[in-house]
């Protein structure tokens, strides 16, 4: 047998140097070949669209770092450690429901809370798929694969609320109406609901932010902290004043992705701002552009909880999401001195 | 002189290769530059003359490869004269 | 009393890797933990005899293949089940060299824990 | 259990197209990156997915199919399983590890794609499970490699193989970038999923994990069938999409996607599964062959299912058709002789027994294809090995990247000229394998004119030296990484 004359203990091109790689670091570091390549990222006409929208909008962008590769996703999840995790915490969300079904829970809403359910955590549902779907798109322009790996199980994530939500609608329905499970209803309230016009023309907008540092900071250190803020707390929190707990605990199992959410996103603002000087002003830019428009999505937004039984004013709710918001944009970049 | 990438497939063979030859070699300098990748490796020797066809033309042996109208990247066919 | 032995390098035992030596009658394993810390432990898994080599380490922590009993390395005390410890044997880094203290005692040095 | 079951609600989650109304809805799906511009947009409301599953089910059954995968490969890691493996087999392995691994993770970048810039709800939920199946199948089958690593080094290429420019690299690079990373998301629903999922890799998929049990990969098998219970989900996508497509008006542009793809898979297959049937994979273990295998699966996968959207076969069928008679065999004449050039023991296959088994199934092969080895094998038996490596490049086809055949073809009776078909473009000479890769570069001549073959790189001077050393160099191949013949030469000394 003329077999390879020699073993390898690592990978050849990811070696760190006598220490075994994790199977983390094994299926994730230095997947992202095409980053960079000359004289264009794909095999295909170095000017032809996706080439091109990569340059621009990739390797264009005005956020850069020496070495992607370097950061990493500080749970450290692979798809196999992803879907171990989110098998747990289904099953956990299957039992809350199963607990609150066999108290018949929904039958005893208040129906003045169940409309403010219909009005506000329901069409919530088209956020959250905005959310979703740009995720998936800072995970395929994304410079590494630590990056796009945690962008893409975010999506996932978003997806897992956004389908617990489609299921309590369908529940709340069977005890308050079917209007409750009226897609045309929700995307009305979606689209026509004044408390939902600044919220969605943010959300539409945030579709457009095509540059993926710009979709990174909108979506993962703006607009998701602030929406994750409003529903995951102080929706949550209005939901148990009401008696609904079953929708509160659904919503803290959600912020449970959330809060893994803001640790790599944290992380990785933490890495830009630390890895290039002209980093902070960029990533501050856009901030200061699309903090305006998330304010009054959630002004708008807060408006809504002073109609349930058990209310609470705009103020206590935006002091909720300001005081989230803040200690998460603390921990990234007050973490980092100016330079 | 200058340097002439030509494609040529020796009859016989599976492939067509890539060689470089000179615009002053002869067209049996190039039939022995392209036979040279074949003859003997996959396409058994033979006592036979080697010729070059250009564009439906068989060159004769001597003609100057770079006076014949080919350009860069053309292909040529050799084979054996029998 | 004991022997130091020289049993391996650090180029053989990489940060993450463990191995299995022997030193006379005892089978030992060396154990590279995150932060070049060393350590040797008994060989054989206190259960059942498996050889805990095989096992996967995951930080510090290293599950034998046998029934998957679990220890942590740091210390050498179970994790699950937690009332059973490996044997540790003392070692010494010196440059790239990995040496470990054997008692010259005669005796094997293995703890033991059915389960 | 929670009380509702899935069809109660999964509309709801669905059901999530609304009418933009602060941008442009062409702003927000370009059509570079959406391609879906064709359809009206509300025409994409009836898109619909054939199988449903929600996240829970999802990760649910995900855990379970890791957990029995990864545990097989953990019992079957501390066994001698590999090290008794038939070396044919190992190229295969090594082969698929080294082509496929990298693809298969970028193709999460061709389910996001579709997850973004998919024109329905529906469709972006569906494809957000791909993206993670995608995922999934990258890490998996670059983990399994990594663990091989020890006994296997060039399990490396798994990883390696797409940040160099080896010319196998080239050529499937080229092909999945085309297919799926830098392709617009209705065209990635018809041409990866549709075209070569459901066309081809859902049965590769099938066969090869059948022919890994049977020659004793255990783990190989039990990877590829995991993979494949996923595909064959995911590959769902195609069908509604191109349904959609159909449905308002534009059949002539699904047949052109259709037909641009299904001959790239073609090609592709050739490389990688005609070598591995016919060649690689040990004589005793082999079911079929390779010709069988796409006439008794693809060409009727292909009648039943592509026709009953109303398409046509693509205009080049006969070629195909023909193809399968001679042109894998060509190609792997050439991956033998230019072994050194690729990250696997190349297996000549041609032992007394297996070449009877050749002329059995492909009637002819030895007035064709002997020929050469006859060459071949009386250079190894004289000990003028050297005879049998390369000393230049193939021409490669500015679509494909393989070596141009048409020689071969001429010797299989399927055409007359060896010539390579010739396109200009802009002042520059193409050069090409067949019509149909061509056609495919003609049709969009700007997709692909830009991109340089190995060839072409050695004849501009990108590669130094030019010549094979250096061509060696360039494809990122240390001496230690050259391949070699996987069975020592015994197909040609001993055995008559």
């Amino acid at each position: 047998m003329t077999g390879p004359t020699r073993s390898l203990r690592t990978w050849s091109i990811a070696d760190a140097g006598r220490r075994r790689l994790n199977e983390y670091e094994i299926v994730t570091k230095k997947f992202h070949y095409h980053f960079g390549r000359q004289p264009a990222p794909f095999d295909l006409d170095p000017d032809s669209p996706i080439n091109q929208w990569y340059l621009r909008h990739r390797e264009g962008s005005p956020v850069q770092a020496d070495s992607w590769e370097e950061f990493s996703d500080p749970a450290q999840l692979n798809y196999r450690r992803y879907i171990a995790l989110q098998h747990d915490r289904e099953i956990y969300a299957e039992r809350v429901v199963d607990r609150f079904e066999a108290l018949d829970h929904d039958a005893g809403l208040d129906p003045a809370w169940v409309a403010v359910l219909g009005r506000v955590y329901l069409p919530a549902r088209f956020a959250l798929h905005v959310l979703q779907i740009t995720s998936l798109y800072v995970g395929q322009l994304a410079p590494s694969a630590a990056i796009t790996n945690a962008s893409f199980f975010q999506a996932a994530d978003e997806l897992r609320a956004l389908q617990w939500i489609a299921y309590r609608a369908k529940s709340l329905s069977l005890s308050h109406g079917p209007d409750l499970a009226d897609s045309t209803v929700a995307r009305r309230v979606w689209e026509q609901d004044p408390a939902w016009q600044p919220a969605r023309e943010l959300l539409e907008n945030l579709l457009l932010a095509y540059d993926w540092a710009e979709a990174f900071t909108a979506l993962d250190l703006v607009v998701k902290p602030a929406f994750d803020a409003l529903f995951k707390q102080a929706f949550a929190a209005l939901a148990t004043a009401n008696r609904d707990e079953l929708t509160a605990q659904l919503l803290h199992e959600s912020g449970v992705d959330s809060g893994r959410g803001q640790d790599w996103t944290g992380a990785l603002a933490r890495y830009i701002l630390a890895a290039r000087p002209g980093n902070r002003e960029h990533i501050l830019g856009w901030e200061s552009r699309w903090q305006p428009r998330v304010t009054r999505a959630i002004d708008a937004l807060a408006g809504t909880f002073g109609a349930a039984p058990a209310p609470a004013d705009a103020a206590s709710v935006r002091q909720t999401v300001d005081q989230a918001t803040t200690q998460f944009r603390n921990s990234w970049l007050t973490a980092v001195p100016a330079t | 002189m200058a340097l002439l990438p030509l494609s040529g497939t020796f009859l016989g063979d599976v492939t067509t290769v890539g060689v470089v030859v000179d615009d002053e070699d002869t067209a049996e300098a190039v039939g022995q530059k392209i036979a040279h990748h074949a003859v003997g490796r996959r396409v058994a020797a033979r006592t036979a003359p080697i010729r070059v066809r250009l564009g439906g033309r068989v060159l004769d042996p001597d003609e100057i490869i770079g006076r014949t109208g080919v350009s860069p990247y053309d292909h040529v066919e050799v084979f054996f004269d029998e | 009393m004991s022997d130091w032995h020289d049993v391996a390098t650090l180029d053989d035992l990489w940060e993450g890797d463990v191995a299995e030596v022997a030193v006379g009658p005892d089978t030992i394993l060396l154990a590279h933990l995150p932060g070049r810390q060393v350590r040797a432990y008994q060989g054989i898994c206190p259960h059942s005899e498996y050889s805990l080599a095989g096992g996967d380490l995951d930080g510090d922590v290293l599950t034998c293949t046998g029934h998957l009993w679990e220890f942590d390395l740091r210390t050498g005390e179970g994790v699950n089940p937690s009332n059973c410890r490996l044997y540790e044997y003392p070692v010494r880094l010196s440059g790239e060299q990995i040496a470990v203290s054997v008692p010259t005692d005669g005796r094997p040095h293995y703890n033991r824990c059915r389960g | 259990m929670p009380k509702l079951s899935r069809s109660d609600w999964y509309d709801l989650a669905r059901d999530m197209n609304w009418t933009f109304g602060y941008v442009n809805e062409a702003d927000v799906f370009p059509e570079e990156l959406s391609g879906t511009g064709r359809v009206p947009p509300e025409a994409w409301l009836a898109w619909d997915e054939p199988y449903k599953i929600s996240y829970r089910e999802y990760v649910h059954n995900q855990v379970t199919k890791d957990t029995t995968t990864y545990s097989l490969k953990n019992a079957v890691g501390r066994s001698k399983l590999f090290d008794q493996l038939d070396p044919g087999w190992k190229s295969v392995v090594v082969a698929h590890y080294g082509a496929i691994a990298m693809p298969e993770y970028l193709a999460s970048f061709g389910e996001a794609r579709m997850g973004r810039f998919g024109r329905a709800a529906a469709w972006r939920n569906t494809a957000t499970f791909g993206t993670l199946d995608e995922v999934r199948h990258g890490q998996i089958q670059t983990f399994f490699p990594y663990g091989l690593l020890g006994k296997e080094p060039r399990g490396d290429w798994a990883l390696k193989a797409f940040h160099t420019n080896n010319w196998i690299t080239l050529a499937v690079r080229h092909l999945f970038d085309d297919m799926f990373v830098a392709n617009d998301a209705l065209s990635v629903a018809i041409q990866l999923t549709f075209t070569l999922e459901t066309g081809f890799t859902n049965l590769q998929f099938l066969g090869m994990a059948a022919d890994a049990i049977d020659v004793g990969d255990l783990e190989f098998g039990s990877l590829i069938s995991s993979i494949q219970t996923d595909e064959a989900r995911h590959a769902q996508q195609g069908e509604p999409t191109i349904k959609v497509l159909i449905d308002n008006g534009h059949k002539e542009y699904g047949q052109f996607l259709v037909d641009h793809m299904f001959w790239r898979a073609w090609r592709a297959f050739a490389l990688l599964t005609g070598l591995s049937m016919d060649y690689y994979t040990p004589l005793d273990s082999r079911k079929m062959s390779f010709k069988e295998f796409i006439q008794d699966w693809v060409v009727k996968q292909f009648a039943d299912q592509f026709r009953d959207y109303g398409l046509d076969f693509p205009w080049y069928w006969d070629e195909f058709i023909n193809e399968l008679d001679w042109y894998h065999h060509a190609i792997h004449t050439v991956v033998w002789n230019y072994r050194p050039s690729v990250w696997w023991n190349s297996d000549a296959g041609v032992s007394p027994k297996e070449r009877q088994w050749l002329e059995e199934k492909y009637p002819g092969w030895n007035r064709a294809f002997g020929k050469h080895w006859d060459v071949l094998t009386e250079n190894v038996r004289t000990g003028n090995l050297a005879e049998t490596f390369p000393e230049t490049l193939p021409v490669a086809c500015n679509l494909c990247q393989l070596p141009i055949v048409r020689a071969a073809g001429v010797l299989a009776g399927a055409h007359t000229d060896p010539a390579p078909l010739r396109h200009v473009h802009n002042g520059r000479v193409y050069q090409f394998c067949s019509e149909p890769c061509r056609w495919i570069f003609t049709r969009r001549p700007e997709r692909f004119a830009g991109h340089k073959s190995i060839t072409d790189r050695l004849w501009t001077g990108d590669i130094n030296p030019p010549n094979i050393g250096g061509v060696l160099a360039y494809m990122g191949l240390s001496e230690a990484e050259h391949g070699v013949d996987a069975d020592n030469y015994a197909w040609a000394n001993g055995k008559h």
